[in-house]
């Protein structure tokens, strides 16, 4: 039994306000806030599921019908994101419980809030300029938990995130305003339809602005710059958010742009070759990486390449891939980005050549930490291996096999830079002094959760895919979804 | 339930709990592991002859886990020794750090190992091969501190295998829809000649990583080296086995054999199998030729396994019936003396504490049952006739003479002349010569570590007897694998070429030493015994600090002699590979700057290159 | 009876091949080294008598010591000597090994061999010519014949005398025991 | 199986040895008239084994020492069992109905093996350096030799000494003008297999006090010996069955075996010995070439 979507939006936008104030009333109720709310959430999408799976659950916000008024289109698609956002959200948030002890830790939760409101905002809505606005206030609230921690780095990391940000609104803005020019609509699949008649020379300008726009928050290269500074830079639960959450919005975004509102098929060709260009790019760059954090946000921008081939193929199961990645990606990159927090939290530094035997001294989150390396590399049974696995045998029987050797090659970098980590924590004596010490019980909660997920979904991978094949039929056949919202109307 | 999950799920099933219960009793973990290997031993056991097979979906993919003679016999091997070594281990880790871990990884291995036997579709073969690779680096890695380039070498080498592998089990996807090897051994002669040739090459290459093929072999010495050493005889006796089973896959169940007969033949040999004959040749005399100069007992045997691997190869690459009776029968064999050896200088290392040849000496009264095994052992590795080994050296060369592929039939034989060498030093740097005054008091190992050895060493003499009764079982696996079993009658090895009775040979050389041995003390009074020291040294009376054994640089007139072969290092040419692509990588540093403007001008960059590419997007 | 004449024909059979093959170990010391070669090689030819050389104590039949022994050398002789397998048989050879010679009057040499190990058969000069040494042998080849070459049994029969003697000259006597 | 032939069985180790020694002590005799000396009788080394026999005591160093030479003994008879020694009307195959030559290949090594272990527990350097010497050498003669051995097999198709010898039926096909490249390579690796000199390093009597059998004496030497002569005598054997078509009866065999006895004698006679090194790389170069130019011809 599912509640009022609407309020799956509403709600964290709501608290979020709410959170100064509350504050104001009890420091130590603050933190809880968001656990809760987003456990509402979580909730939410997944009571939603078997709906959703069947017809897309259309609701219409201020009483005017598609495509005239605002509506909130929860497909599969969207709903299986959401899914995603608000679980990663979840964990995160429990995470955050005890390891934000740092003062205003009101703005925190209040900002973390509203980026997952963003975010949840984005798949959800059916509105592309609601998804502008909801872009906004993720990438606003990601600005400034980027800065959060208040050092010149962070402030750095962030102008850059916020330069390279504000020019993807301005191009998606432009991009959108174009549109609307031609079309007269903003609703999607309205869109969709109408823009058969445009000129196409005016679509493939929206179109390009639209994909720059979109590309730098799914950190295609060569937009990905404010990535490794941002992710490093950021607190780390931040970091895990990013990789769970905010790329994943812009990932949807960009899919539902090139499978949902444009029908051009050059597009594919391009996303896939810029997203083995990004894989290639980001291992070889991770390799290289001396801080712990920037590894994993250039593996990150790695295995959004991954996705981004998934995607470029256009195939039911290519797309099935990619959203399995996507999936995975969410659930193991928090788990490294939240066991490296608390490894470089303890031993005071961001240099890998710092954690040296970390594994004696911590081992829980040095076996999380390896746990999270060896599903990312695509080891079974867990969960990393099923979706490389479909995504590569994608492209070979799509004929790419360039591509696939290209991306395995991309692998076996992966391999070697985070087995260099894992050797660090465990193959080199601990410095002296240093005592086994055991993390926060909720920290190990939020990475106990994502390391289960992992495995089981590793074990059993029909349990998520399942769920994940409406979604891809969703994008690939965009009829389904421009009929479901249109029809929603009458 | 049916038996193959059911056998799966025990040996998973043993490993978590092992971990789990590992963090109370000692016993408790080791009993647990050990008890779950025998009962799923036991049951495989029972499904011999049998064709069950137990089929399910997974995402789409039919997966199917059977059981035939061929994955019968390469079951069998990896059972009998992982029990052997579980038992084994049960004694040589008492009182190491977290046997807990080395419990839980030793069973995923061995469970890892079956599914990679049962497996009757590329999907679940390669599944239960990656966690193979993982779960066995997590042995390598087991002593932690030295042993870290050895695992990253082992983990990247293997994932280097295991990619070119699902590349091409993917392209065989791609083509046929199907992962099952049914669907591959009917549609392999379907593809192109190009086509089979890329998927031979990538699956050889997947394969040979694992059975240690040079230049494939550069994480072998290492890993062996340095992973425990009861695991190290699981290790280079089965683990290894796996490529060896990959490559009889290929041959004969995927069909690749019949790439054989439509491309060039080289003496009846097709050229595919030629070459590979030739790198398993090549493997076989290289790799000795290591082995004798070095000076780590488990380094050499490391080197000397994968020499005889390169053996197998051989047999198998000839495609016919007694080439692949050779190679089978070899696998077999391999595992049963390599096993002895690696347990055996295990037990060596329990002892003394070194694995260093040139350390120890004369231990042969200290630890008489250990010498007893791996005598027995370098008389099975040396082909020598009694014992088993002469089965499989036979079988070999007259596979390769009724070829009429002499060239590699010189090198095979120069390899196993070789392989003396090195056989020698291992016994005589150990068990031989003087003892060092800190061995004085070194005690035989227990019971629970000797027994292993022995039930091993009695099964080469065993086979060395009686060699048809596995035979019988090779041929099973052959008719399976479509190829004339191998003519056997009993105890009988013939050919068109001529024929071998390995009961003769061992009666009369038994016959005879009884005689000898009989007449000879008899005859005679009693020697007198003597100790070590007393030898003849110009009538000087060596004392204790003088260093009678030879020992270090045993073979240096050789290592000169073969120099031109060892100073070249497929490893060092990996390694400078490897740092040259890692400076190479760091040209991306011009590309992340940190630097915003730069960011900035590649948004712009990458607009503009939209905007010019824009006809090509539509 | 029979028994009796088995081991007569084994006594004439094994005292014809011990006499036939006489392998020494020549224990080159002193002056008297120099001997050996012209004995062995082409000019006199002790082959012929079944006469060779041997590399190693274990092997040796004859000990052959060529000239005076200096208290550290006689230490290395006794354990030579004691290495070999019996039957065995000392040959002293040159004065010195017979009454110290012209070292007659050493601190640092033994004058008397005969005292420290039992010598079978001497040579005398100073130094003995090949065919003396050939001569020698000869005798030593008859000595076997007759059975009287029996060194090795005196040897072990007065072991604690010849261990006194031994001890006298020598002050730092670490040696293993002779052992049978 | 007959009387006769298992009478034959028992007293072929005898003759053998009693041939091989002979060989010796005759070459002992030519070597010393090569060097103007009169030399020792040609039973020399006969009596030189009784005299071992008739030792009174012997020392051991241990279960292999011990069981060294009596193993050794018993592969070197083994391999007698396995080579026909005469062939035609009265043959005298003992059991090698069965004379597979790979067979015969490996139980040659047996032999070797032992004497390797024991000289090894013996606990003497110069030993072990000569057991190491004798497998490095070892190792460089049995490339031509197995060359030789599968050039022969694959021209015959048949790996049975039987065979091959069945095939050698007239003097213009033996196989010493049939694949004379194989000859020359296996007369190469006879030299080296024989351990004359040049090949003698690894017992070099002046150098490590004759290697590994330095610290034998008494009866393990005795029995050492008369293994020596009878291995003589089994590679001659093998060696004229290979290459000569066999004999028919002892004075043909005799005559025949005296023959191949004589070339590694003589080369030894005028040769210094070479260094270990050198003796196994020398097989590589022009032994190993011609070998294999023998197989190119096998292969046209």
């Amino acid at each position: 039994m599912y509640l009022d979507p609407v309020l799956m939006i509403a709600l964290p936008l709501f608290a979020a306000f709410l959170i100064p104030p509350l504050a104001r009333i009890s420091k130590g109720l603050v933190k809880y806030v968001p656990v809760l709310i987003i456990g509402f959430n979580l909730y939410e999408t997944v009571m939603l599921l078997p709906h959703s799976m069947v017809k897309p659950v259309i609701v219409i916000i201020a009483a005017w019908a598609p495509p005239l008024g605002i509506n909130l289109t929860i497909g599969p698609l969207g709903n299986v994101l959401a899914l995603i956002i608000s679980l990663v959200g979840f964990v995160v948030a429990v995470y955050n419980i005890r390891f934000v002890e740092e003062e205003p830790n009101e703005k925190y939760h209040m900002l973390f809030l509203l980026l997952t409101a963003g975010a949840t905002g984005m798949v959800l809505t059916g509105d592309i300029f609601n998804l502008f606005v909801f872009l906004e206030i993720t990438s606003i609230s990601s600005y400034a938990l980027t800065a959060f921690l208040r050092d010149r780095d962070g402030a750095e990391a962030a102008f850059k995130y916020l330069l390279i940000g504000s020019m993807a609104s301005t191009f998606i803005l432009l991009g959108i305003a174009l549109i609307y020019a031609t079309t007269g609509t903003l609703n999607m699949a309205q869109i969709a339809v109408r823009l058969k008649d445009v000129d196409p020379r005016i679509a493939i300008m929206a179109l390009i602005l639209l994909i720059t726009g979109f590309g730098i928050e799914a950190e295609m290269f060569p937009l990905n710059g404010w990535a490794p500074d941002a992710y490093s830079q950021a607190p780390t639960p931040i970091g895990a958010a990013f990789g769970g959450i905010v790329v994943k919005a812009g990932v949807y975004a960009l899919a539902r742009l090139i499978y949902t509102i444009f029908s051009f098929q050059g597009i594919f060709h391009f996303i896939l070759i810029a997203g083995i260009i990004t894989l290639l790019i980001a291992e070889m760059s991770a390799i290289r990486q001396k801080q712990l954090k920037r590894m994993l946000a250039f593996s990150s921008i790695g295995q959004m390449g991954l996705v981004l081939i998934a995607l470029g193929l256009a195939t039911t199961r290519g797309v099935e891939g990619g959203l399995f990645q996507m999936f995975n990606h969410a659930m193991i990159k928090p788990l490294l980005f939240l066991s490296a927090g608390y490894l470089v939290f303890y031993s005071g530094s961001k240099n890998i050549e710092d954690m040296d035997g970390m594994g004696r001294v911590k081992p829980l989150l040095s076996f999380f930490f390896a746990f999270g390396a060896f599903a990312i590399l695509g080891l079974p049974p867990l969960s990393g291996f099923w979706s490389k696995f479909i995504i590569l045998s994608e492209t070979i029987s799509h004929g790419f096999i360039a591509v696939a050797t290209l991306a395995l090659f991309g692998s076996i970098i992966e391999a070697v830079y985070y087995l260099r980590v894992v050797g660090r924590l465990y193959f080199k004596a601990p410095h002296d002094g240093a005592k086994v010490q055991y993390v926060p019980k909720s920290a190990l909660v939020a990475m106990s959760i994502l390391a289960l997920i992992t495995l089981v979904t590793g074990l059993y991978p029909d349990l998520v895919m399942t769920y994940l094949k409406p979604a891809a039929a969703e994008l690939i056949d965009k009829s389904i979804y421009i009929k479901a919202v249109l029809s929603a109307g009458l | 339930m049916e038996t193959i999950p059911f056998i799966l799920s025990i040996l998973f099933g043993a490993a978590v709990l092992a971990y789990l219960v590992g963090k109370f009793n000692y016993i408790l973990k080791v009993g647990v592991s050990i008890v779950g290997l025998i009962w799923a031993g036991w049951l495989f056991l029972g499904l011999q002859g049998t064709l069950s097979s137990f089929t399910f979906k997974m995402l789409g993919f039919d997966i199917i886990w059977r059981i035939n003679p061929l994955s019968w016999l390469f079951g069998m091997i990896i059972f009998g020794l992982a029990i052997l070594t579980a038992i084994f281990s049960g004694s040589y880790m008492k009182g190491k750090e977290r046997v807990d871990f080395y419990c839980f990884a030793m069973c995923i291995t061995v469970a890892s190992m079956f599914g990679i036997v049962v497996s009757g579709d590329l999907l679940s073969f390669f599944f239960f091969w990656e966690i193979m690779t993982w779960s066995s680096f997590l042995m390598v890695i087991y002593y932690r501190y030295e042993a870290q380039a050895a695992g990253l070498r082992y983990f990247v080498m293997s994932m280097i295998g295991a990619y070119a592998m699902l590349t091409a089990l993917l392209i065989v996807y791609a083509q046929l829809g199907s992962f099952l090897f049914d669907v591959l051994s009917a549609g392999w002669s379907g593809f192109s000649l190009t086509l089979q040739i890329w998927l031979f090459v990538l699956f050889v290459i997947g394969f040979a990583v694992k059975a240690a093929m040079m230049p494939l072999h550069t994480w072998a010495p290492d890993a062996y080296t340095i992973s425990p050493a009861p695991f190290t005889a699981l290790f280079s006796g089965a683990l290894s086995k796996m490529g060896i089973y990959g490559l009889a896959l290929l041959f004969f169940v995927f069909g690749a054999g019949k790439l054989a007969s439509s491309v060039i033949t080289i003496q009846g040999v097709s050229l595919p199998g030629y070459i590979l004959a030739w790198f398993g040749a090549i493997t076989a005399l290289l790799a000795t030729f290591k082995a004798i100069v070095q000076d780590d007992a488990k380094k050499l045997l490391a080197y000397s396994s994968i020499g005889q691997l390169g053996y197998i190869i051989l047999g198998f690459s000839l495609s016919s019936s007694m080439g692949v009776t050779a190679g089978l029968y070899q696998a077999v064999n391999h595992s049963i003396f390599k096993g002895m050896l690696f347990l055996a200088v295990g037990a060596v290392f329990y002892r003394t504490g070194t694995r260093k040849l040139s350390e120890m000496g004369g231990l042969i009264t200290r630890m008489p049952y250990t010498f007893f095994v791996v005598l027995l052992g370098i008389i099975t590795v040396a082909g020598m006739p009694p014992l088993s080994g002469f089965t499989g050296k036979w079988l070999i060369y007259e596979a390769l003479i009724e070829k009429h592929l002499i060239f590699l039939a010189v090198v095979a034989f120069g390899a196993s002349t070789a392989a003396f060498l090195y056989l020698y030093r291992i016994i005589f740097t150990i068990f031989l010569g003087q003892r060092p005054k800190r061995f004085d008091e070194v005690k035989e190992v227990p019971w629970m570590m000797r027994a292993p050895m022995l039930i091993l060493a009695l099964l080469t003499v065993y086979l060395g007897f009686y060699p048809y009764q596995l035979l019988d079982l090779i041929n099973q696996a052959q008719v399976y694998m479509g190829i004339a079993p191998f003519d056997l009658s009993h105890s009988m090895l013939f050919n068109s070429y001529g024929n071998v009775s390995t009961i003769t040979v061992m009666n009369i050389v038994a016959v005879v030493f009884f005689i000898v041995f009989i007449l000879f003390n008899t005859l005679y009074k009693r020697s007198r015994k003597v100790g070590l020291k007393d030898i003849h040294t110009s009538g000087e009376v060596p004392g204790e600090e003088i260093n009678l054994h030879y020992a270090v640089d045993f073979y240096q007139p050789f290592a000169r002699g073969v120099s031109i072969f060892l100073k070249r290092s497929v490893s060092k040419i990996y390694a400078s590979l490897a740092d040259n692509l890692e400076g190479l990588f760091d040209v991306m540093r011009y590309v992340y700057t940190g630097n915003g403007q730069t960011y900035a001008l590649f948004v712009v960059i990458a607009l503009a290159f939209l905007f010019l590419v824009k006809d090509f997007l539509v | 009876m029979k028994e009796d004449w088995g081991k007569e024909a084994g006594n004439i059979i094994s005292k014809w091949a011990r006499k036939h093959s006489l392998w020494v170990l020549a224990y080159g010391t002193g002056c008297g080294a120099i001997e050996i070669p012209p004995t062995m090689t082409s000019r006199y030819d002790a082959e012929r008598f079944g006469i060779t050389g041997s590399a190693t104590p274990r092997q040796a039949d004859v000990l052959l010591i060529t000239g005076y022994l200096a208290v550290k050398t006689l230490k290395r002789v006794i354990r030579t000597y004691e290495q070999m397998q019996s039957p065995k048989y000392v040959m002293g050879f040159g004065s010195c090994t017979i009454n110290g010679g012209m070292y007659w009057d050493s601190y640092n040499t033994i004058k008397r061999l005969d005292d420290y190990l039992p010598v079978d058969i001497f040579i005398n000069g100073c130094m003995p010519r090949p065919e003396a040494v050939i001569d020698g042998f000869i005798e030593l080849q008859k000595l076997i014949d007759a059975g009287t070459a029996q060194g090795w049994v005196k040897y072990k029969e007065n072991l604690d005398t010849y261990r006194a003697n031994q001890k006298k000259v020598i002050t730092n006597w670490k040696m293993p025991d002779y052992n049978w | 199986m007959d009387i006769l032939s298992i009478i034959w069985i028992i007293v072929m180790p005898f003759i053998g040895s009693l041939v091989g020694l002979t060989y010796m002590g005759i070459g002992r005799k030519i070597i010393a008239r090569v060097q103007h000396r009169y030399g020792p009788p040609i039973f020399q080394n006969v009596v030189d084994v009784i005299k071992l026999y008739s030792k009174r005591s012997a020392i051991t160093h241990g279960v292999m020492f011990h069981l060294a030479p009596n193993i050794a003994i018993t592969g070197t008879i083994s391999t007698l069992m396995f080579v026909p020694v005469l062939v035609g009307e009265n043959a005298i195959s003992l059991f090698s109905f069965q004379g597979d030559l790979i067979l015969i290949l490996y139980i040659m090594v047996f032999g070797c093996l032992a004497m390797a272990l024991g000289a090894g527990q013996s606990g003497n350097p110069n030993s072990a350096i000569g057991v190491s010497r004798g497998l490095t050498q070892m190792f460089g003669y049995e490339i031509p030799f197995v060359i030789a051995l599968v050039t022969l097999m694959v021209q015959n198709e048949t790996t049975s000494v039987q065979n091959i010898i069945a095939a050698q039926d007239s003097f213009m096909h033996w196989n010493i003008f049939q694949s004379p490249f194989a000859f020359v390579a296996a007369m190469f690796a006879f030299l080296g297999m024989m351990g004359n000199k040049p090949f003698d390093v690894p017992f070099a009597p002046a150098e490590i006090a004759s290697g590994p059998p330095s610290e034998f004496g008494g009866k393990y030497l005795a029995l050492m010996q008369t293994n020596r002569g009878m291995f003589a005598f089994v590679k001659l054997v093998l060696y004229v069955d290979l290459f000569l078509g066999g004999a028919t009866n002892f004075a043909i065999l005799l005559v025949k075996t005296f023959a191949f006895y004589l070339i590694p004698l003589f080369v030894g006679i005028v040769n210094p010995r070479f260094r270990t090194e050198q003796a196994m790389t020398f097989f590589w170069k022009w032994p190993t070439a011609i070998g294999l130019a023998g197989f190119l011809l096998v292969l046209l």
